[in-house]
């Protein structure tokens, strides 16, 4: 099982749920996070101030997956995700060892 | 609103003391200021500016979504920046200064020329009456907002405000309450008399027609010119502050007082009959919504209650200086139950984006209340503009009030459609109307204003 | 409240240059409304309704848990909608229509029956009289809620709004306020004659008894009949948004002047100095309250302010029309001592889940006020039930007030224990009072109204 | 603010009745109680209240960083409890009783002693009076709080409220509107005299000098004092609650007409004059200083916009009984250009951290207001304090009237500068000023107040 | 080490954490999330329409623990959280390299 | 890649974040989040009762750095996170797989 993690723009949050979704997989957890990186901080005014933030409001989707569809669910976020601009986010994959679902005990992959 | 006799009566009641004295020969007393009208009036005009500032912008900023709560209080904020200069510039002179055909006034009272600290309108001064009418202008084109929020461009929507105050608000205010067409008497010399109706009188309270039905249809027609929001019936559209809405709602209901009892423009028995008819309305059409949604989705809801008092309170608008308790029930229960189909059912047929309901309540809830006015009007309550006469509904035996009712919500609905179009056209000229899909999907406060309503 | 001398005092002094001319024969001129009473019992019963609607509303919603904050807001929002309903129906005329045995009025005046435009209630019209009297029903019934918030069932609390609105309520604001046995000089034909006291007296200006004793108690009764929270006592219940909480509290101040200066029924000194004294005790009950949090915790709370200012407002309720600026000082000073008891450490050793304190600062406040009242009452400044004699208190050399208050309070609790057991079995036979465990536990916005606050 | 004349002219328009009757010989008649002056003056003294709790409180709150919004909402409440306290205790007699030498009053009406239920100030309870007065005093201590908030500590800023309202906002209400130096038609006995200026006749209808110069000054002093916020211009320090801000403008705005409209202390014409100007005022600088913001940003702001209003209702303040529409219109705009420089470069160049601009608005905009009522005092409306005479600007040819309005903001400054610095002193004297640096990052609502805003 | 990361039902949150410490284990974080998966969303109501919510409203609770305190976390979560209905939620272990407690500058399992 | 994961006081943050990007690493992904440890918790007033909070504010810095940087970067934090009192918080650190970049679909070290 790999967790996939996608840092990405919020307003794209709906699509690429469906999207990952329409791959048969449902089992999805997403954080409302701040990113910082290249794209440009938003600027923001007070009082004929500009401020520039540092963080830009980001959602983090996280989805724990079989290793063979790890490379779907990819795809599926990186197309919907993709505007092309600075700030489109990232995806990063890492190892989970063991899952266990609370309502039935399941544990391994079939608790995914 | 606005009757001549009224006024009198007041007055000759305060100056019966010098009258008792057998002053036969001598003129009539020149009108003395009464302390307790103007008071409530001031009181009256504070409130109705509680309404649109910050009330409506509360009730509406609640209801989108939170990229957009302070963009659309700024639609509230513009319309009183904007429509307080034009007011104060011409429109107050073209609403209540002299007559012309019946449909505008003339601008002698241009910067309220003329306007001096002793003026008085009835038995207030003219300062104050002049600043209760702008606080009806003010909320009138708030409440166009309703509908085109979390997508039109704030530079539009201020030209907007100040022209569709000045091309439509304008004369439909003096028609109704400046001596025009449709609340004159015999209007001779006015446009009626070239359609071959010169005698209109029809009755409209505090704005059922001038406010509501013309915010309400105005709001439909540019919904239908500018189309729905970016993703729209795709994702639910849930409210940012809930609260916030039934705060909203709550001030639109204190200040509400103002805005019908203060149209009495008297603190008087009428006043105070308009007082309680509102509030019976507005509690009774909130009840009555609650026990629909009881039937139809076993939860009532708090934006349920709030949209019914909103609801109520339009519907009573029209016609609080003239029913009494019966009316009052009858109305709030009818306007729930139809302003309900509107924004369950038929919206969802016809499939336009009017987003936070500004013609299924205003338009629908002002119409309701302007026909039942011709059906329960009490003539033992309110006059007709000749203040001479008591104003009668079809259940006094003059169902020929009913007609003309629907006549004038029939005018006020074309002068709004023909006035709405106008404004669209000039607005576009100068600037474009909507934000980009772009700058709409990232949301209005931060694209427009470069702001954000909290810092998480 | 409604002293029949205070009203026809002011009338004669505005009758004075008729009557000055000697018409000695004549009979006594009819009251002629006074626009400037007029004007301010408006204004005021605007302001009750906004202590309501949103005031208690955010007071309380502000220190449940964001799960129930629609829910605690219902409730208010329900008993303004029932109540004004119920009210208008049979309420207002049980209450303020003849007597009965001194105990009820009677049903000449359902649905405002013959209450038209040009009746007055004292100089002011008598729309705005009960529109101001249905004010104080509605907020009393929203007090109790602070009792039973996050576990009541929306649909319950909208029955019992209306039930104990009826057999509570209603009694006691006749014995008091409408010509009965509690306010009665001699009330020969009443109840209090069969229990051998037929001369009563008892003082309560705008509510200490009729509205927080009664709602305090009742509250405590519920919350004995329901039983405590989910996990209460386990979880900290950490409130949701003290800043409405605070909001909330800032708009009872402000409405409160027209609760207990509107209590006056005219706009004259007396209302003045109830002005004056609601002011004074509200703003030192406060400050005691935080000196008392600085010696017990070190830091003064937003809540404990706001707490302490509506302490100091229910406890001069009773009292604010009758007593001078020591009497406002003494009972805002006692209330915050004997409120910050109850609410810190006898509901802890009493465990009693009394969720926002309606007994502790109601049922407490309204009494401290009562029976000070009975102290401080200054016959410089009110007067009794016939408006013909001075109100005295204790320091005035009239003891026996004391024992009068006590006796009323006595009364009121009586009367609101039963009633709300009563309530409490017919709400029980047509629903169930209280919401599954589960439901609370997800909370009741989304399990009654299919609400959420906010987006996230 | 307070002139004798108008008052007179009220009641005698009211007594004629019995003057017509040629009471020649007889005295002048005791002034009689006037409803719809006292019902203004209730309404007017709850909306003042309800400027500062919860209007400035929500403004200010909205402003600072979450973690400090129950602070910061604490000072107005602790103002509003302080200072209730002793202005009943010493400083209404202090400012309102008596004169030595032009500069405070006597100690005469300590606790209120002597002001009955039916004393009168013109026409109105002299406990409605001392309550309005008392309300101007509580804002004008809350004011200032915008200055020191994210690091003043609590127990320091209760003390020096109470304090700096004696020391300096007692002696300006004294000068300005009790009859002392600065608004003596000719003061031989005064302060002003020994300086060689015993006629002064300053013009300051509601407050500019006495509320908006004091305070904005005096926060200005305090910053320097105390220093800026930790991190201060490192940090972006973002707005926890725009919309709190923009709720709290709204209330400031409505409840402004009580605070200017009410300055006339009568229900009549003057009373209406103020009350459109104050309105224009403040639409008008929103306008203007939305269009700024358009030059300056693109982006038209919402705290923007409400900053505009604040500000276009503090400098008409001071002129509000004086001027036309037309003063109106320069002052509203002037205030807006004049206040966005402050705010937006000025500070910016002075690197002191005025964190809510309490200088930058009120200072300068009282500032603004009371030199240019030195010119647009139009005398068809307002009055010297003696009440016999139209006082006029320069425009009306007195242009030493704008020589007199410098001298009088500079009084206002001084005895701000030097009230401030004392007090500054006292109260470090018995509290440290500031919180620890640490407690200022974790928030002061916790280590101050242990609370809260939110559950989240 | 090994990351235990549970997404569960916000209600069960303080009992949960009441149960890890009891095995004497006290460092956790907790984090806001929403979760989308085979439960049946909440469905909200705006004037008379339903909107079926495509998220639910969870807490992800994480704690870095010893290799041999796993097991006895799981259970402790599992049991405390299960009601046996859909959405009871998923508890992921994975593996943890190092630790750094700031105060000590410790590191490793000794950090944890 | 590693993923550096600090719980540090909230206060800290951006000092945390401008010290970190001045070794070169600009991603950064920051969660709200409330934390539970051998921090006393909060105390909290309601109506003369204290009540001790469970959980305590805290942010979670994440970065997913080259190997080559992790312990600059922890160095980095502790320095700046270090007040010396108990909750100055922690830094996990643990492997990330794979990486992708939405805008560039950069895979790999490369689109950190
Ligand atoms: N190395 C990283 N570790 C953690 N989060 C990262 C990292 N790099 C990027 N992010 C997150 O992804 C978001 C988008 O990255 P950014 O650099 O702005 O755009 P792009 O991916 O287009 O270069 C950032 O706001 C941040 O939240
Ligand atoms: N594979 C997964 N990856 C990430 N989060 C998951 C995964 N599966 C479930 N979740 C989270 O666990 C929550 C509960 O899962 P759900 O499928 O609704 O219930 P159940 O575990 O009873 O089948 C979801 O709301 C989601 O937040
Ligand atoms: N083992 C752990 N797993 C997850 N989070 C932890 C762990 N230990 C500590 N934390 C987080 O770090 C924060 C600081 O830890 P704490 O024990 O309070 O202080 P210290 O590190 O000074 O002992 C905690 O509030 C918690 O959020």
């Amino acid at each position: 099982m790999k967790r996939v993690e996608a840092i990405v723009r919020p307003e794209r949050l709906e699509d690429i749920v469906e999207n990952m979704e329409a791959l048969g997989h449902s089992g999805i957890t997403v954080t409302q996070v701040e990113g910082h990186g290249r794209q440009k901080g938003i600027v923001e005014q007070f009082r004929g101030k500009e401020y520039k933030l540092m963080f830009i409001p980001k959602v983090k989707i996280e989805a724990v997956v079989k290793d063979e569809l790890v490379e779907k669910i990819i795809d599926a976020i990186v197309s919907t995700a993709f505007t092309g601009n600075v700030g489109d986010g990232k995806i990063f994959v890492s190892n989970v060892e063991d899952a266990v679902r609370v309502r039935t005990k399941d544990r391994g992959v079939a608790a995914v | 609103m606005k009757r001549f006799l009224r006024a009198t009566l007041t007055a000759s009641l305060l100056t019966l003391p010098l009258l008792a004295f057998g002053q036969d020969a001598a003129p009539a007393p020149a009108p003395v200021l009464n302390s307790g009208d103007t008071a409530w009036m001031m009181t009256s005009t504070a409130l109705v500016l509680l309404m649109t500032i910050p009330g409506l912008a509360l009730f509406y900023g609640g209801m989108v979504r939170r990229k957009n709560i302070l963009s659309t209080m700024y639609y509230s904020m513009g319309s009183a920046m904007v429509v307080t200069v034009t007011w104060v510039a011409i429109q107050y002179s073209l609403a209540f200064s002299g007559d012309n055909g019946g449909v505008i006034g003339n601008l002698d009272k241009m910067f309220l020329h003329g306007v001096g600290r002793d003026s008085l309108t009835y038995l207030v001064p003219e300062n104050v009456y002049s600043m209760f009418q702008l606080m009806f202008a003010i909320i009138t084109v708030a409440l166009i907002s309703g509908a085109v929020v979390e997508r039109m461009s704030i530079t539009a929507w201020l030209v907007f405000s100040g022209l569709w105050s000045i091309l439509v608000y304008t004369p439909l205010a003096h028609m109704v309450w400046g001596g025009g067409w449709l609340s004159a008497f015999d209007a001779k010399d006015s446009i009626g008399a070239f359609f071959g109706v010169p005698k209109m009188n029809a009755l409209d309270f505090a704005g059922g027609l001038v406010v509501h039905v013309s915010s309400g249809v105005s709001a439909l027609v540019l919904v239908l010119l500018m189309g729905p929001r970016v993703r729209y019936g795709k994702d639910p559209i849930i409210p940012n502050n809930i609260s916030f809405t039934f705060i909203g709602a709550g001030l639109l209901w204190v200040g509400w007082f103002g805005f019908n009892a203060g149209s009495a423009l008297a603190s008087n028995g009428l006043a105070g009959s308009a007082f309680m008819v509102t509030h019976v309305a507005a509690a009774v059409a909130a009840l009555v919504w609650v026990l629909i949604e009881y039937v139809h989705h076993k939860k009532p809801t708090l934006i349920g209650a709030s949209t019914g008092v909103v609801a109520g309170l339009v519907a009573i608008t029209p016609a609080s200086g003239y029913v009494d308790v019966t009316g009052a029930f009858v109305i709030g229960a009818s306007v729930a139950i139809v302003s309900y189909l509107f924004v369950a059912f038929v919206k969802k047929v016809l499939k336009y984006d009017d987003s936070l309901d500004a013609f299924g309540v205003h338009a629908v809830g002002g119409t309701v209340g302007a026909l039942l006015t011709g059906v329960f009007a009490n003539p033992a309550i309110g006059y007709y503009f000749d203040g001479a006469t008591g104003a009668a509904g079809g259940l006094y035996g003059n169902w020929t009030q009913l007609g003309i009712q629907a006549l004038s919500v029939l005018v006020a609905i074309v002068v709004s459609i023909v006035g709405t179009l106008i404004c669209y056209g000039l607005v576009s000229l100068v600037t474009k109307v909507r934000v980009e899909p772009q700058e709409e999907v990232i949301g209005l406060d931060l694209t427009q204003h470069g702001e954000k309503q909290g810092d998480r």
